[in-house]
């Protein structure tokens, strides 16, 4: 693959971050219910790794996964349809923010129990391996997450058959509202995987290329056989943990500080004079994107509500 | 100091609030331990202040619900009074050897040598938007565990004085709040005594029909025998409270008055814990009933995230007079 | 090849396993997973041979119910139709997070979007000198997960046909086999047609009152009503088999024969799935009820290791008739 | 504490030995019924730990408990009693071979559930640390149940609170009848405790002396506020998993030779003749013991099946 340019980059993120943005608007507006778990600030890590994504890898997420159903390609119009609980074609208004899935694009889904995705896609992993088409499963989970027995279980379960695993932990320092470092006796993060007998490396979640280059290293394992990989991505939020939290709990200055670090601060910084113009054009096509889609979501019908209690079983 | 000084307004959440802090310092063994429930507060408030004012006894733990709810069975073996918050019902999930392998066999099998007077508190129902995995009503799992009490306030005076009491109790309990009522308000006596585990409370009288219901649905049963009584139908409300014990006697004595017993839940029917009250009602008033026990609650699904989905799944006040209508018109095919 | 040709006189827990080996000749994407699954052939004989037949199809796992059953699901959701052992009922427990927050809500949330044709195998009750976190009976908690079928087989021939059915079956299905029943012997007919899921079968007819039980409590059952009728009370015995979905069909037409029902099993009574049953009955048929329903189960105990104390409080042949004649004779007080 | 004469750790194991095989024809004579995990060979490891802990420290093990029962010094004639489903003064009957408790020991029990006492351990740690004497909580697993996700959640539990919790896991090599080294991609097991932050060690389980020395060490770390550690003590059954497992999956010679490896076996090689006659008479008193336990265990009487379902709560 060519290395995208940067307002490829710019784009895929910012595209993230206003819908991210516009969702918090129209939970605003009433036309979203419920609380949300926005990525603002992380999005470089979902853009990233699922560039080494291919159409028949399995993609796994946590609650925090609008950026990797954007980064994996599921339709903006339909993801907001979803969110507004309108009859999208992803989950037709049931799955709503923190538990959407899209089965035609690979993407396992969201979960929104701490932890719980890890057993799933070391499955989606068994299953790749053996399909014998060298496809992978690739997980996100949290830095709280990483402590859930679930997770623990599956590690070893992924190390032990060597499954084509990648896990990719963004470490975002604080697991809800509790700083991560409180809650471990280790740094990094990373450090639990040796545990495990899964190789593993740190870096940094903010910058796209860095990210990109960690998993393809993890994938190329996976993919020849060579088993999981943990890879712990640093970033930090630039929201709230969930749409309503006041954050009081982070010290002052902390977020100002990680919006100097923060993915499109660095690309807009990189960029300078040359290709500022360039991104400012960026800015209004995914603008324009954002808003088109969401005017498309709009036009879903609401779910039908007689349906509501059908599809429990196949049969 | 008269009782009406001691009585307040506040909301459902700060009762659990002031619960807690009652227990931090009537037992100075007790501990309260859970994620965010120290510095942060508490992910809904309940612990607000509690780190502050009494320090490490507060304890944040790292989200891994088996290891604390495990943490806690140990310390209270080794004498402690713990109170664990698990955030949402779903999550006791992820613990579930804790709480049904563990905890309710350990004062029984040691034949007494052990005692475990914990208290577990989480929180339950759906609230627009919520998805599947946050909006389950699982009250009927642990009334079929034999060994821990299960108990579930509708109003905040509940929710101080029903804490207090599994909490006073040296038995494993568990309350089970309504995140829907957290925001609502009501009067609450601070200084009351104890009361007794297990009782149920008549909340208004009935001739026609009584209606069982606990937690959220209370309010919609009251809401429903309003609707009823404007067409000449007298219903009684009984909240249960608790579903472990159940206070037999208070629904006995109604239902000899109306002979006609309506059950309503949030849970989905199908072995809710409505099924027990209903065979319970079969086995032992059978002769008092004049026709067939009636069970309102969700048909059987997931819980879907869109609201317009989710409200066509709920009992409300509204399907549960209908219901009321139909078993005082049920007859003979 | 005539009926009769292939029918085998043989064990339960052997009937399990030909059940297993049917499943991986008849779907290339079957997998069984479990702990000691492979090569030493299954902790109770269930996979015997398999893993000699068909190689890495069968896997052994680390012991971390969660991780496999976990695996399996997404094994599933991506093709594959998994078979998992859960060795106890009661380890279920650790992994209750995937069964109940995660398995059942995939097909319903994904719209269609995913199907999990998932089978879990595990076996329950209690055999002398099991202890309390080896002995559970927990069918009531599963039958109130909607989005799985649960099913008890009582018998060879059952363990054989149901454990097809749910495999064959696109939906996730939990089988809940009897450990005490594993060396039980029956005729066992293996080219039969797949029997669809949630039959329950009439096995003795009756006129004075109908029994309905499940899992090992059926010969209990049977037994009872053989006792019965030396005492001239004709008792009709179902199978009820699945718990989920449940043939009330087969329980309405003996029921309005017999105007009297009795459940049994071996699980705790409060909120056991003989509640469900019997508010069923109140609520759909109270009109053919000649008196109470009356449930059989265990008196909300631990279980305790001790094979005396374990007799003391386990339903059987005995309590079962003894209930039923109190049944016969109940009158209004 | 003195080092303890060889005839008094010849004295230590071979009672728990004893025990075991005298647990076995008990069973086979129908006087215990249901299955039993005896720990034949494993016995140096509870002998050397429970050296350790003082009167006000507590314990935790696995059905695989009844060494560690023995060498925390509950009396044999009532544990014989609890295990042929008499009214023993531990239980009453209600615990049996795998779940029984010592309340007046500080024996919180075995635990039937792979790896569920070290979440209860943890919290007795916690006690202990809260109650400020300086008091430990120790807890023994099998190699296989370091993989349950409730054991990754409460060492990381331990680690991040620096409880004095000590893990010995009793590394047999089997989990039930599957090779653990089959199960991990780590080798030695302790590995996984760095994974945690928690300092470990492998040491042979097979003697008293190194296993004492290893369990020192941590009970002093832990007693001095240094947080958790886990012992790693490679030992061999000599007999099946449970009583009735045929061993077929275990390779020809494998049992021979952990024979000549086992702690009976050794001690009576290192004493030579010097000492052998006075093992002979250690021999002849353990027996006498054991007798006089089991026809005392016999006295005790049945439980009373009127009080079975008493005592599901206190109030
Ligand atoms: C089993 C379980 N326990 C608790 C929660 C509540 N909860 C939701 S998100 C969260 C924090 C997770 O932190 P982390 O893994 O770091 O992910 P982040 O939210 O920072 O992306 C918690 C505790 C849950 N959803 N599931
Ligand atoms: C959660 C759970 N899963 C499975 C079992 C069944 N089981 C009992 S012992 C055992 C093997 C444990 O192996 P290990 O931890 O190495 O201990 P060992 O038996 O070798 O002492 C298994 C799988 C159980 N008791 N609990
Ligand atoms: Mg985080
Ligand atoms: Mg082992």
């Amino acid at each position: 693959m060519d290395a995208p340019s940067l307002p490829e980059t710019y784009r895929a993120i910012l595209t993230i971050r206003r819908f991210e943005e516009r969702l918090l608007s129209l939970h605003q507006e009433g036309l979203i219910q419920g609380s949300m778990h926005l990525c603002n600030g992380q999005e470089a890590i979902p853009v990233g790794a699922c560039r080494e994504l291919r159409a028949d890898d399995a993609l796994t997420a946590t609650y925090r996964g609008h950026g990797w159903a954007i980064a994996r390609g599921l339709p903006l119009p339909d993801l907001f349809a979803e969110l507004m609980g309108r009859a999208s074609p992803l989950c037709g208004g049931r799955g709503g923010s923190a538990y959407l899935c899209g089965a035609p694009y690979g993407f396992l889904g969201e979960n929104s129990i701490v932890g719980a995705g890890v057993p799933i896609a070391a499955g989606a992993a068994l299953a790749a391996r053996r399909d014998g088409a060298g496809a992978v499963s690739l997980v996100s989970i949290g830095d709280g997450a990483l402590n859930q027995g679930a997770v623990g279980e599956a590690l070893n379960f992924a190390a032990a058959l060597a499954l084509p695993l990648v896990v990719v932990v963004e470490n975002n320092i604080y697991s809800e509202m509790t700083p991560i470092k409180e809650m471990v006796a280790i740094d990094p993060l990373a450090q639990r995987a040796a545990g495990f007998g899964i190789p593993s490396v740190t870096v940094d979640g903010n910058d796209t290329a860095v990210v990109q280059a960690a998993v393809a290293e993890a994938v190329a394992r996976a993919r020849s056989g060579g088993g999981p990989t943990l890879v712990e991505a640093m970033t930090e939020r630039l929201v709230g943990h969930y749409t309503g939290d006041a954050q009081q709990y982070r010290p002052a200055g902390e977020v100002e500080a990680a919006k100097t670090r923060e993915p499109l601060t660095r690309l807009r910084a990189a960029a300078g004079q040359e290709l500022g113009a360039e991104l400012a054009v960026v800015d209004e096509e995914v603008e324009a994107t954002i808003e088109s889609a969401v005017q498309e979501a709009m036009g879903y019908p609401r779910p039908d509500p007689a349906g509501a209690a059908l599809g429990v079983y196949v049969d | 100091m008269s009782t009406n000084a001691v009585t307040e307004e506040i909301t459902y959440i700060r009762a659990v609030n002031e619960g807690l802090r009652w227990a931090l310092r009537e037992y100075p063994k007790a501990l309260i331990l859970g994620e965010d429930v120290a510095l942060p507060n508490g992910p809904f408030g309940a612990t607000r202040g509690l780190h502050g004012e009494f320090g490490d006894r507060v304890i944040d733990t790292p989200i891994t619900e088996s290891a604390f709810v495990g943490a806690a069975i140990g310390a209270a073996m080794r004498g402690y009074r713990p109170i664990v918050e698990i955030m949402f019902m779903d999550f006791t999930q992820v613990a579930m050897d804790q709480l049904v392998n563990q905890l309710p066999n350990i004062h029984y099998v040691s034949n007494g040598g052990f005692r475990v007077p914990l208290t577990i508190r989480t929180q339950q129902g759906r609230t627009p938007g919520s998805c599947a995995q946050h909006s389950q009503s699982l009250e009927a799992v642990f009334a079929h565990v034999p060994g821990i009490r299960v108990g579930l306030p509708a109003n905040p005076q509940d929710a101080y004085d029903m804490l207090r009491s599994a909490i006073a109790s040296d038995d494993p309990a568990l309350i089970i709040e309504s995140r829907a009522l957290y925001a609502s308000r009501g009067p609450v006596e601070l200084e009351r005594p104890l009361a007794p585990i297990g009782r149920a409370q008549l909340r208004r009288p009935g001739e026609d029909v009584t209606i069982v219901s606990w937690s959220r649905m209370v309010g919609e049963a009251e809401a429903a025998a309003q609707r009823l009584e404007a067409e000449g139908i007298s219903a009684a409300v009984i909240d249960l409270r608790w579903v472990s014990p159940v206070d037999h006697d208070t629904i006995a004595a109604s239902l000899e008055r109306t002979g006609r017993l309506v059950i309503a839940h949030e849970a989905n029917r199908t072995a809710g814990f409505g099924a027990e009250l209903a065979a319970w009602a079969t086995e032992e008033r059978f002769w008092d009933l004049d026709g067939p026990v009636a069970r309102v609650g969700a048909p059987d699904i997931r819980m879907p995230a869109a609201a317009t989905l989710q409200e066509a799944l709920l009992p409300s006040a509204e399907s549960i007079a209908e219901t009321v209508r139909a078993t005082l018109n049920a007859a003979p095919a």
